[in-house]
């Protein structure tokens, strides 16, 4: 007898908290989003999943001696947003953006939206309730970077206890790539500028693949150590790719390494979605800042790209400025998409992906920046 | 407007600064690598015609004296 | 010449113990029965290894220091069964079950092998010079769910100590399963009964395979938290593979991180077959309540087989209820086999896959409640 | 018999207890969540030979027409 | 305005010492050597980058807290190198030393270059400035074993302040081998030795090869248990691939578990090249060290070769003595190719392949005495 | 020479003598091993010969006069 009310204080129907129960239909949903919406599923399954797990009564899987808690120590140390970095950098051809560097401009306006949103959550402290710090801020505005492991990368240096929110906001975000961008490129091009053929790219050899990374590296040792881990891990990734002679190494950075550090990575990130950290005002805060943040960055790009028209014999279509918020690739694919459907022969995917990469060494600067200026 | 503010507005002019500068550097830096690559490849595709070119000219001579031989054979 | 002491004195000759050495040759039968008679090679293996290795004198590649040492944390925190059943997770077709619900009794009547053995533990007692704990008799029990990671994860939380002979025990007996289930199958159904023929499984939709392992995620959850950790890995290796849509991530967890996992975990476990843990006559006691706790499981699920034939118009061959233990797919693979013998055409392979995986949950929930009556 | 023993019955009874109440809570979920989806899926197929219902029977007509005319030719 | 002070004192230019810098160009050579010059280009792509990003200023990315840091525990431990050297030896096929076992004296001979390299490097001591304890000298001598995960396990115990700069004497060596042997085998055989044929190598049947590497750990636990932890995961690799019966943990730990490691091992050891350890007159003496051990090794390994045809019937051509040295499988190669030039019906590959894989676990073996001795 | 050389020697000189000693022990138990390994698998294929012969005598027999018989009618 005992025994059974040991058992039935035990279960989870009896110790079920409000916010366990809420913070358990927020990861159902973010279950659905990525299964039946698509939202970056490789992400937002294993953190709905992680979040799921992490706020079953009792269990305590995300906390001291759960698996979830072990798999966290990832994050906190920084290892695995930077080993999918290096994935990613592995995946990444700079091809596009070497046969057209200036597009390099398009990615470095793109990051307004970062500074904007810092801005914007400092600003949003009038609202009562709300009380965001500068590495709050600071954290909040990464997610205008369009860049995940970038944003998980910074949000668990300087605001830990947000870190389910934001990473939820950015791939949220990322995924909503094709119905955030398209009004706001219509509304800043003209019919004319839409149809913009530009040139065709030439081709870019295999040294300069190889060099640039390291150059790159260089420039970032010089100028912003801070960012280094980032830039350098992503370059690392790059190198190995393009130097063609470590192909075991690249494959394997490229697919079992990031496979495995993605699920763990999501399922530690869903581990921060508890009730306490998210069912806050300072939630809908985020959703909104970045929201706002994606808003501006693509807002920026397009200007910037108009910007350059006007000093420039090569014409730039603005919309691949859109790109340069980079949500690698599927900023680029929405830029190709919109021009299509102004001159069905204009083909500007190659075109969109300068700014689109540009734009994931630009938001990899601005963290750099914002760590060492707030962190 | 408060110091946090002010701070802040702080970071996006130094934060924006620095982006632009970095990134700026870079399209130079691309500039500069990418010519100096395209100029030593273009002088080692040089050589390669270069050597092209040294193949002894009576080897040539031979060839198309063959060549018409060949043809007026043909055409006969 | 002291060097030639001192090496005298470093030899494994010299510091060779009685018990180390018995030990070892546990280890090189282990590799036998792995390599030579297949018993479950890809985990007897590296635990043979393991338990060669950790013998060794003066070498301590399991003591402190030690790599084996480092490797026995990914038990100790419980992130190596769970992974690895993550990866089974994915490899099961929930399919057949969900075409045929009410096998979930088989897999439920068969977990009582486990809980017999808990009293047969706690009654071999009486034999002097065994004592079993509470906490000792239930991670011995465990053996009788039939499913390597469930009882490596009870036993590594309940008895640490007695963790190198149970999993050997639970291998050696799921590789056992083809020579002691016949036997009992046999002396409990007629031939009319072995000869029944099942009606046809439905298909079953990808949205039930995809629905399901969320419903079991939520019933855990409510009901019996403390199985989550174990039935949560599961339930997402499974949903990752049935979903569709993240199948990088699916295929790592069923091939590379599992295999990594499976060595690690293989050799750690080897590392606690040490003389002091092993050579007891507990071990003896483990072995003997392990086969009791397959050859009991196995019987209550052909009984309870029989039972629901009583008050079922769709009818059940009971040979089917001996693959409610679990140790997938081996006890479905021999439900199958007797049945052919006495009906060549009765293919009961799909039919036994039902309480087979019904099994696997059924442990996990029975290693939630000791977990929770007792941990 | 000892006290361990006794507590040993209990865990026994409490756990098969709750071994069989989950999997027949199971069973039950299963069969209604089932239902309900092979409700949703033949709603769809339904509404899908609907639509295939609504192609306008001038249609079909005329194609058979054209059959009827190929077929009368080709025998000729 | 004091943050662009704060940003100018955070720049890589204001912070950059006159050492790092040149550790960073120390990074970039190697990454040329590797990428240009194909040396070890697997290792020493990762170790040159772990170079330039741990030399970066003020971004700390090897010191405590950074990825690298991290990574480096991964060495501390043991674990990294050992877990090569499992792959290494499920890549390793015993099978032409089990045809002719007597190489193994060709293996063992070799190692002589270890050994004399440690007097070397403790009568370096006379020069001013260069202090090597017992423990720095055997660290050095291992770089003669011409075996990279032996190099660095040993260096890990016993001089972790040389780890990075042995790791690259090792490898660099190993890549030139090539350049060094030939010389050395040519001026200790006369022609007609070159021209020796040998008799076609018996075919070794599958018993023998998973027989071996357990025999092989026996024979290292009672003699030599000091080298258990670097033969012993040698022998499961071996094991695991011939026993033919776990192919899933071989392949994974041929493939993707090994580049893993290696990417990891690479970038923990580029840490460990800072300018305080890297740039010391020890250096240059262990590059000195490292090429008269990879020297006498060769000709110890000729010599040898030359002895035995004088005790023996069937002959051996000298040549393949060199391929004791390990550096698999390029020194075997090496042998080859010279001998070709003398015999162009002479194909010395596989008969070289013996000595070599002997070479492997001599350097073990003396890893251990090492070990056992001095540590 | 001073101690620690001193101490190098002998390192090198039971280093070696240990790798020597070592090695030359796997090289017997190798010949051992793979003699005994080759004398099973020669009995093995010994017995599967063995099997071969124990093909019943009389059937060669008849095999043997019925290819002699198909000769003859060939032949005629
Ligand atoms: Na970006
Ligand atoms: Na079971
Ligand atoms: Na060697």
């Amino acid at each position: 007898m005992e025994n059974i009310i040991t058992l039935w204080q035990s279960t989870g129907l009896y110790n079920f908290s409000l916010g366990q129960a809420f913070m358990m239909l927020i990861g159902f949903l973010l279950l659905f989003l990525a299964i039946k919406k698509g939202f970056e599923p490789l992400l937002l399954l294993p953190i709905g999943f992680g979040a799921i797990l992490s706020n079953i009564p009792i269990a305590g899987i995300g906390d001291e001696g759960g698996i979830l808690y072990y798999l966290y120590t990832g994050i906190k140390t920084g290892v695995f947003p930077l080993l999918i970095f290096m994935g990613v950098g592995a995946m990444t051809d700079f091809g596009p953006m070497l046969a057209n560097p200036k597009t390099l401009f398009l990615g470095a306006a793109a990051q307004f939206g970062i500074f904007a949103t810092l801005l914007g959550a400092l600003a949003l402290n009038v609202v009562p309730g709300l009380d965001f710090t500068l590495k709050d801020a600071a954290a909040i505005a990464i997610i205008g970077g369009a860049d995940g492991p970038t944003a998980i990368y910074v949000a668990s240096k300087l605001a830990p206890d947000l870190l389910g929110a934001i990473a939820v906001a950015a791939y949220s975000y990322m995924a909503l790539v094709p119905l955030i961008q398209p009004p706001i490129m219509r509304a800043l091009t003209s019919e004319d500028e839409r149809k913009i053929e530009m040139t065709q790219l030439r081709d870019v050899s295999g040294a300069e693949k190889i060099i640039f990374p390291l150059m790159l590296l260089i420039l970032c040792a010089l100028l912003l150590p801070s960012s280094a881990p980032l830039v350098g891990m992503f370059c690392l990734g790059n190198l190995m790719n393009s130097c063609g002679i470590v192909e075991r190494l690249s494959k394997t950075a490229q697919n079992e390494l990031i496979n495995i550090v993605t699920i763990f990575l999501g399922l530690a990130v869903g581990s921060k979605l508890s009730a306490e950290a998210f069912l806050k005002i300072e939630t809908l805060g985020i959703l909104g800042l970045g929201a706002i943040a994606f808003s501006i960055g693509t807002a920026c790009g397009v200007i910037m790209a108009k910007i350059m028209n006007r000093f420039s014999d090569t014409p730039i279509n603005p919309l691949i400025g859109a790109a340069g918020v980079s949500a690698v690739p599927m900023a680029a694919r929405v830029a190709n998409k919109i021009g299509l459907e102004s001159n069905p022969h204009n083909f500007l995917l190659m075109h969109a992906m300068g700014p689109n990469v540009a734009g994931v060494i630009g938001s990899a600067v601005a963290a750099g920046v914002l760590l060492s200026l707030v962190g | 407007m408060n110091e946090m503010m002010s701070t802040g507005i702080e970071i996006m002019l130094v934060g924006m600064g620095t982006v632009f500068l970095f990134l700026a550097m870079l399209i130079v830096t691309v500039n500069v690598m990418s010519k100096i690559v395209q100029h030593f490849l273009s002088q080692k595709i040089n050589e390669q015609s270069t050597l092209v070119h040294t193949i002894d000219p009576s080897v040539i001579a031979a060839i198309s004296t063959a060549v018409h031989h060949y043809r007026n054979k043909d055409a006969s």
